[in-house]
């Protein structure tokens, strides 16, 4: 019957309407300055830089292999190596940014460079409100703006956060049994090298020279 | 000299707010010979467009709070305490905006074509009655005056259209022109059944013969009649339809045609064809009150001490919100559907109800007892079988199902 | 006010009329200076009716009221006319629709 | 009463010229819908109060809309054409000034017409424009009915698209195949 489908649907949104007046369950919208919708595990918007510890100076894990620079569609990330390396988290010498920039006027939050980082990084954070009224400057982010503690990091996204703690804790463990066990073997090559200069027979160790540079790499 | 001029002018106003006949006469006696014509034309129109351009401001600010509230949201509320003064910061918006005009437009009628749809817009609240001694131009021929102001916008639309020299805004005013044109016929069909019935042409007139009660507390309306109602559901229709409300909004349907023929407008002059829209809404619902809910008259019997001018806005204004209440409800059409409902549905259906008034008024004379539900049976069976008839005429004759897909599961 | 000016005002628009449907070579605008001169005629009949001694022998409204009706019909079949021919011909140009000419 | 008459008077030949001798013809419409709303003034003016809203109504809403649909439907606004005017102008003109000058002449020589003002009578209202119509005139407006009717269903049926759409003819081109052999 015509207009059937009418009267139904005027029925429908005069409940709405009369509805949204005592039933608060029905609103949809929040009022937002005030009150905030908190953010979803998985929202993501532009990158930050992830730092261990208290200080970024010299916690951040970026290495400034510039890998992300190269993968970036839009290209809105400018690196600058630094000449001074610094020991990473496991305590290996790395290289760190001296310039690390994101233009969030041109990210696209494709979540790119978040892919193609080996080092756990950087990461796609949830802040959107980058509202400025200096269009160039206050849009370039720069590292100190970029680098967030890894506790934030665990704070907005937990779930990804304690995976990639865990890998990276034994990635650590893996390195630092190594290096005891490292360690280990030199003692006992010294040992065999000061029982050989005790004996008067030296045995030279085939493995003594593979072992001995072990730190680096 | 002066004194007289205040005293008229005191005289005036209470001659308006306690619904006396001819408020102007307390006046104009006061006033030279000269200067009495100037004088009862600015006291006839700026009241007019004072308290319309405050409806509408009032209208927009309701119309998205009440949308709002139909989607669950709360509407705007920053702007003044609940968001009152939002209609002024729109306002402030749109007149600071630049003024833009296309390179390759035609600019004369571009400039001319928001004047010339403001105009007649205007022109037509001349013959509307608002109160009981308060009508602007008590014209013989009132409501043949309405419908030729009305129609006279049409050729503005196409201005603007046109001289703008854009693709989306040539669709734009070439469907508006098209659709105003379709439902001007049945809203001037269901117009002239009132016509008929009530045997003037004049919109005061056709209010006072809505005068009185049937047994004492039924209004005598002409929408409480068989074929009044079907008349007033066909003129709220069309009248949706002349006013580019949605769901009849295609000529700036904003999916396909931007804005249609506004596309190219901007600051003043694009606030000016909003107004223009917003008062011709008024308007034609001010019409429809007239000729359908008994204009300025009491719903009931005791309430005659209210005065009539305030049963004539809040009649107004429940129209409005009825459109806006439709608005917010109904998806829009298709331009083949659109056309289809004026010419195969509306037109037959008023047509049908301009035999049903005029058996209605012949069967008046009928006397015996269970007359009146007779006759209302004889209408119901009359406007309801070509209703069905056409409806079922107008609806899809494929039956829809369920949609399948070859290679999705 | 006085009839005569009623009278020369819609001669000057008949004449206006005429030559634009004898000068313009576009078939609408023929059309459209038609229209012109029906509507001076009207203006004429709606002149005498007012001037005339008995006004309330509404002959002149009334004739103007048909030629109205009639001046619309006309309109419409007309240009009908002109777009089915456009159809044909792809102009409106009324010099190029010599097929009939000897 | 003077100034409104010329007032009104000006501005309809103006525009009336302007609709015959624009180059744009949506422009000349436009001046047309002009001409028809002075006309319907004056009309006003006249005391024809019926006729003078039944003129906005029908040529404004309805006629004037009709030429500019035409107008767009056969494309005449872009084309441009080297001139406006017919090959035959100058006679038209003079023909016209001939008419003009002829009317003149006669209105003012007719003594019927000489002096004549406005007679005080009052005016007829709209109903008995109605009675008149539906009582003495009425087999006048049943034909009006049935022309319009017919004008309406022929008018549909001249500007229906044709089902096999035929050659478009181009006359005097060497291409056009012989219209009658």
């Amino acid at each position: 019957m015509l207009g059937e489908g009418i009267i139904k649907g005027m029925a429908e949104t005069a409940r709405n309407f009369f509805g949204s007046y005592h039933d608060a369950d029905r609103m949809t919208t929040v009022q937002f300055p005030e009150d905030r919708i908190p953010a979803k595990e998985n929202a993501r918007n532009f990158p930050f830089l992830v730092f261990d510890g208290e200080d970024p100076a010299k916690g951040l894990r970026c290495v400034a292999c510039q890998i992300c620079e190269k993968e970036c569609p839009p290209k809105c990330i400018y690196i600058v190596k630094d000449t001074v390396k610094k020991p990473d988290y496991i305590g290996k010498l790395q290289f760190q940014p001296r310039v690390f920039d994101i233009d969030v006027s041109v990210c696209m939050s494709c979540q790119i460079c978040v892919e193609v980082c080996p080092f756990e990084a950087i990461k796609m954070d949830t802040d959107y409100e980058f509202g400025t009224a200096d269009r160039f400057g206050g849009l370039l982010l720069n590292k100190q703006r970029l680098a967030k503690p890894n506790t934030y990091y665990r704070k907005i996204h937990a779930t990804e956060a304690a995976e990639v703690d865990e890998r990276l804790a034994a990635e650590k463990a893996k390195a630092e049994a190594k290096a005891k066990a490292d360690a280990e073997a030199k003692a006992r090559a010294a040992a065999t090298a000061a029982a050989a200069k005790a004996t008067p027979t030296p045995v030279v160790s085939p493995t003594a020279p593979a072992i001995a540079p072990a730190p680096a790499k | 000299m002066i004194a007289d001029v205040l005293n008229g002018i005191l005289l005036m106003l209470w001659r308006v707010v306690s619904d006396q006949p001819a408020p102007l006469a307390a006046l104009l006696p006061a006033l030279p010979e000269a200067l009495r014509p100037v004088v009862s034309a600015v006291l006839c129109v700026s009241p007019i467009i004072g308290v319309f351009a405050t409806l509408f401001a009032l209208t927009t600010l309701m119309e998205r709070k009440g949308l709002g509230r139909i989607q669950n949201r709360l509407g705007p509320n920053r702007v003044g305490p609940f968001g009152i003064l939002q209609p002024a910061a729109d306002g402030l918006k749109m007149l600071t905006k630049e003024d833009i005009i296309p390179r390759s437009a035609d600019k004369l009628v571009h400039f001319l074509a928001p004047v010339a749809l403001a105009v007649p817009t205007l022109l037509a609240y001349a013959v509307l009655p608002y109160g009981r001694n308060l009508v602007p131009l008590d014209l013989d021929a009132g409501l043949l005056f309405f419908f030729a102001v009305g129609a006279s916008t049409e050729l503005a639309i196409f201005m603007a259209g046109w001289s703008s020299h854009n693709k989306y805004s040539l669709l734009g005013a070439m469907r508006a022109i098209a659709q105003m044109i379709s439902y001007e016929i049945p809203l001037i069909l269901s117009a002239v059944t009132v016509v008929m019935i009530a045997g003037s042409l004049s919109p005061a007139h056709i209010v006072a013969r809505q005068d009185g009660f049937i047994w004492g507390w039924v209004p005598h309306w002409y929408v409480l009649t068989p074929w009044g109602f079907v008349g007033f559901l066909i003129f709220t229709t069309a009248s949706l339809a002349e006013s580019n409300r949605s769901p009849f909004d295609l000529p700036e349907a904003e999916s396909e045609l931007i804005a249609g023929h506004l596309t190219e407008y901007s600051g003043f002059k694009y606030a000016l064809f909003f107004l223009a829209e917003y008062l011709g809404m008024f308007a034609i619902s001010g019409l429809g009150v007239t000729l359908f809910l008994g204009g300025w008259q009491a719903p009931l019997p005791g309430l005659d001490w209210v005065p009539s001018y305030l049963w004539f806005f809040s009649k107004l204004i429940l129209m409005v919100f009825i459109f806006i209440w439709i608005r917010g409800t109904v998806p829009r059409l298709r331009v083949d559907q659109l056309l289809n409902l004026a010419w195969k549905f509306l037109l037959p259906l008023a047509l049908i109800n301009l035999f049903t008034a005029a058996i209605w008024h012949f069967t008046a004379v009928w006397q015996f007892p269970g007359a009146l539900l007779l006759r209302w049976l004889l209408s119901a069976v009359m406007i309801g079988g070509a209703y069905v008839v056409l409806g079922r005429a107008l609806s899809p004759r494929k039956k829809v199902s369920l949609r399948t897909y070859r290679y999705a599961t | 006010m006085q009839l005569h000016h009623y009278l020369i005002f819609s001669a000057l628009l008949f004449a206006v009329g005429l030559a634009g449907a004898l000068t313009r070579r576009n078939g609408i605008l023929v059309l459209v200076g038609i229209e012109l001169m029906l509507n001076a005629a009207n203006l004429n009949f709606i002149a005498f009716w007012r001037f005339s001694a008995d006004p309330q022998a509404m002959q002149g409204i009334l004739f103007v009221l048909f030629s109205i009706a009639i001046a619309a019909a006309e309109a419409a079949v007309g240009l009908a006319l002109i777009i089915s021919i456009y159809r044909h011909y792809k102009t409106t140009n009324l010099e190029e629709m010599n097929s009939l000419q000897g | 009463m003077q100034i409104p008459f010329a007032i009104i008077a000006a501005l309809t030949i103006v525009a009336g010229i302007a609709a015959m001798s624009l180059r744009k013809l949506v422009h000349c419409a436009l001046c047309l819908a002009l001409v028809f709303a002075g006309l319907a003034a004056m009309y006003l003016q006249l005391g024809a109060q019926f006729v003078g809203f039944a003129q906005i109504l029908v040529y404004i809403g309805a006629v004037a809309i009709l030429v500019v649909f035409a107008i767009l439907l056969t494309n005449s606004s872009s084309s441009l054409l080297p001139t406006v005017r017919s090959r035959s102008w100058v006679f038209g003109l003079v023909v016209a000034v001939l008419v003009f000058a002829t009317l003149v002449k006669v209105i003012l020589a007719s003594s019927t017409v000489a002096g004549r003002s406005l007679p005080e009578n009052p005016l007829p209202t709209v109903k008995d424009l109605g009675t008149q119509m539906m009582t003495y005139y009425i087999l006048p407006l049943e034909v009006m009915g049935l022309l319009l009717t017919a004008a309406t269903i022929g008018a549909v049926i001249i500007a229906m698209q044709e089902k096999k759409p035929v050659e478009p003819l181009k006359p005097g081109s060497a291409g056009a195949p012989p219209t009658h052999p």
